[in-house]
């Protein structure tokens, strides 16, 4: 198991398994979001209550999903980075904050525009638009943490530990607002098993669940790739890379 | 073993002298402590009963803010004239040293900064229920926030400006806020802090078990 | 017609619409960003394997 | 009997390798004095040495065993000085020399008069730190050198601010230390004498051991 990390930890090989995965996954990514988007905003009908305005849904609850997903993908790699020091898990965690904190972003400006005709408002402080904010400030500083060092070895170790007591401190935060919100609705999905809503329009918030963390992979593994470049660029397979 | 807790004495009681020694530090933030809560009053009028619903809340965020300011100096000199390399490389756990540096810092500001909140309840003329529950709340928020901040100030000693160190903090503290200000409203019309209260104390104890350590190893890191 | 109730959203179009143009927006803007990060990575790699090339030369 | 091991050391510092294949070992008894320029990474090695830097390559070893994985009975035989005195100027000298005692593991001993003595600062007690001049404050940095159980010295310029007089000083400290089997690293660019202490060298820059 250790040795088969270690091999996947080696840049040389991640970049060319990347490479290769890389054009499956953008394959994937693209026939779930045309699927997806044709599910939600064709397919499947209005919401008996909030009319069309619901179909923003399949753009937010992704969104916020993966917000918290690219979260635990940092401290997951963090923990790596502190325990077996493998790289690629700094690489990893240095080329996901910047896509997490998008999905941060889209999960509370898609959520404020759904809330102008279900609310009547913008912004309400609901429980989980709260602690998304807190999210994103979260994410915010690890970015600023981490580019604040010159030294990225250092970098990546400092936001590991930054990332590791945020993901502790998640449950909190949201678990603390929830307490404190009067006005939430209730998770819409929370148990598969049980959908509350209906499967015409369940499949295709999975298709666009699963599109998103496609997008994600790709792009995290297209910045994994820049890092690799940039720090093993006195190797020789890296100057072999270069001459074509 | 006990020369391990002799050497948190030592540090402890060091740390104590030189905040005795320098005062300007924690005088300073307890000073920014007591003129954002004057500031307050002075720009939502004088409305009494307006006054005394915001100014348990108004404590809190400036406890807050003034927490923050005052961390930045926990490990500051330690880090300019060398002792934080000694205290690393030292024979004793790293862990403990930084504990007791952080109960330290929060004897020299934490109570201080507790005792001014009660006066400036008692200046306010606020409840007494409602004093208690600021007591209760600063009695188990302040130590967290000493516990987690002293993690952020070393991972952002010596980088550009402080504002990162706020940055870092304020998401973070946003849960002990949050329970203190729901235990000061209930307070405030005669309802029980119980629950509000064991959180509190659990994210206390969640704070002491961690900080201490992920402070050391960020103190290992920002060496190397 | 039908492209006209499609676009119109029972009325919330506004809203639908701008929710999915600033996603687009944002997560092609992801993209674009690290193609062109790429591009310079290797840009600047490049050059300086030329330098270093020519000294050695 | 203790050893420590370099091995194929390599130290990378702003993309700049700044040597490689750095190998030695130390028994007891052992003095070594690395030389170089500046910025030839006589105080990265150093500091490699102690654990407080990784290495880009190489291992190190003391008694056989990684310093890294085993730093808790490393860090009890070392000793590291680097170039900053860990002196507080707002405590007296007798506070500063307490406080040294004390993280070097030595309590027993209360009466400092005559460490006092023997590093030059004699009568000084109450004084604050902050009244020394850079050479005393130096001195009394190095009095931790006279309070301490390690057996391994790792120090940084130590002769750094001190006139002749303290360097006699300092040297004397150091070769007691080697004939009781200590073992001790230094840099310095400066000349040493050591009394025909045998002294090996190293000197950084050239790559050449």
């Amino acid at each position: 198991m250790y040795k088969w990390i270690h091999q996947f930890g080696s840049p040389k090989y991640f970049y060319n398994i990347s490479l290769v995965l890389s054009k499956w996954i953008a394959f994937v990514c693209i026939a779930c979001f045309i699927a997806g988007l044709y599910g939600g905003l064709v397919l499947a009908p209005a919401d008996y209550q909030q009319g069309d305005s619901y179909r923003i849904i399949y753009i937010h609850v992704p969104a916020s999903w993966m917000s918290l997903f690219v979260y635990l993908v940092l401290a997951t790699s963090g923990a790596i980075t502190l325990i077996w020091r493998i790289k690629i898990a700094d690489f990893v965690a240095r080329a996901s904050a910047p896509i997490g904190a998008s999905f941060t972003f889209l999960a509370l400006t898609t959520g404020a525009i759904w809330g102008k005709p279900m609310w009547g408002t913008y912004w309400v402080w609901d429980a989980r638009l709260t602690s998304e904010l807190i999210l994103l400030f979260l994410y915010l500083g690890y970015i600023a943490l981490q580019s604040s060092f010159n030294d990225k070895r250092i970098a990546a170790r400092a936001g590991a530990i930054l990332a590791l007591i945020g993901v502790i401190n998640i449950p909190i935060i949201h678990y603390s607002v929830e307490w404190w919100s009067t006005l939430h609705q209730g998770p819409t999905i929370s148990k598969l098993d049980t959908p509350s809503i209906h499967y015409s329009m369940l499949i295709p918030l999975l298709l666009m669940l699963a599109a998103y963390k496609t997008f994600y992979i790709y792009v995290a593994l297209m910045g994994v790739r820049n890092e690799i470049i940039e720090s093993e660029y006195n190797t020789a397979w890296v100057k072999k890379l270069l001459d074509n | 073993m006990s020369e391990s807790i002799n050497i948190f004495f030592v540090m402890l009681k060091r740390d104590l002298i030189l905040a005795m020694r320098d005062k300007t530090d924690f005088i300073n933030s307890l000073i920014f402590f007591i003129i954002i809560i004057v500031l307050f009053p002075l720009t939502f009028g004088s409305d009494a009963k307006l006054i005394n619903e915001l100014i348990p809340g108004v404590i809190w965020i400036s406890a807050l803010l003034a927490t923050c300011l005052s961390l930045e100096s926990i490990f500051r000199s330690d880090f300019e004239d060398g002792t934080i390399e000694q205290i690393t490389l030292s024979r004793y756990p790293l862990t403990l040293i930084v504990s007791a540096k952080i109960i330290a810092h929060w004897l020299t500001f934490g109570i201080p900064l507790i005792i001014i909140s009660i006066l400036m309840g008692l200046i306010f003329s606020l409840p007494v229920d409602v004093i208690l529950a600021l007591f209760i709340t600063l009695l188990l928020g302040t130590p967290t926030l000493s516990l987690f901040g002293s993690v952020m100030v070393v991972l952002t000693i010596g980088l550009r400006g402080s504002m990162l160190l706020s940055l870092l903090i304020l998401p973070l503290s946003m849960p002990v806020l949050i329970f203190s200000i729901l235990a000061v409203n209930n307070a405030s019309i005669n309802q029980s802090i119980i629950a509000e209260t064991y959180f509190l104390g659990g994210i206390l104890l969640l704070a002491i078990s961690l900080a201490p350590i992920a402070a050391s190893a960020a103190l290992r890191i920002r060496l190397s | 017609m039908m492209l006209n109730d499609f676009f119109y959203m029972g009325g919330y179009g506004i809203y639908v619409w701008s929710a999915y143009a600033i996603t687009a927006i944002v997560l092609i803007f992801n993209l674009i960003l690290i193609k062109k990060k790429e591009k310079k990575i290797l840009y600047n790699l490049r050059k300086l394997k030329k330098i270093k090339d020519n000294n050695e030369a | 009997m203790p050893q420590f091991n370099i091995n194929n050391l390599e130290c990378v510092r702003h993309n700049n390798i700044l040597f490689s294949d750095l190998t030695f070992t130390m028994k007891d008894g052992d003095l070594l004095q690395i030389d170089g320029t500046n910025g030839s990474g006589k105080s990265s090695l150093l500091q490699i040495c102690s654990g407080l830097i990784r290495p880009s390559k190489g291992t190190i070893e003391w008694n056989n065993e990684d310093i890294y994985e085993y730093h808790n009975s490393f860090h009890k035989d070392t000793l590291y000085l680097g170039h900053k005195n860990a002196i507080k100027s707002s405590l007296t000298i007798k506070e500063n020399i307490q406080f040294i005692s004390a993280l070097g593991g030595v309590i027993e001993n209360q009466d400092y008069t005559e460490i006092l003595n023997t590093v030059g600062l004699s009568d000084t007690e109450e004084l604050y730190a902050g009244n020394l001049s850079a050479g005393q404050q130096r001195r009394l940095s190095l009095s931790r050198l006279l309070m301490t159980r390690s057996k391994l010295w790792l120090l940084d310029e130590p002769f750094n601010a001190l006139d002749k007089h303290g360097k006699r000083m300092v040297e004397n400290i150091i070769i007691n230390h080697c004939n009781i089997g200590g073992i001790v690293i230094f840099t310095t660019h400066q000349e040493m004498e050591f009394n025909q202490y045998p002294l090996k060298s190293i000197h950084l820059g050239n790559n050449n051991v």
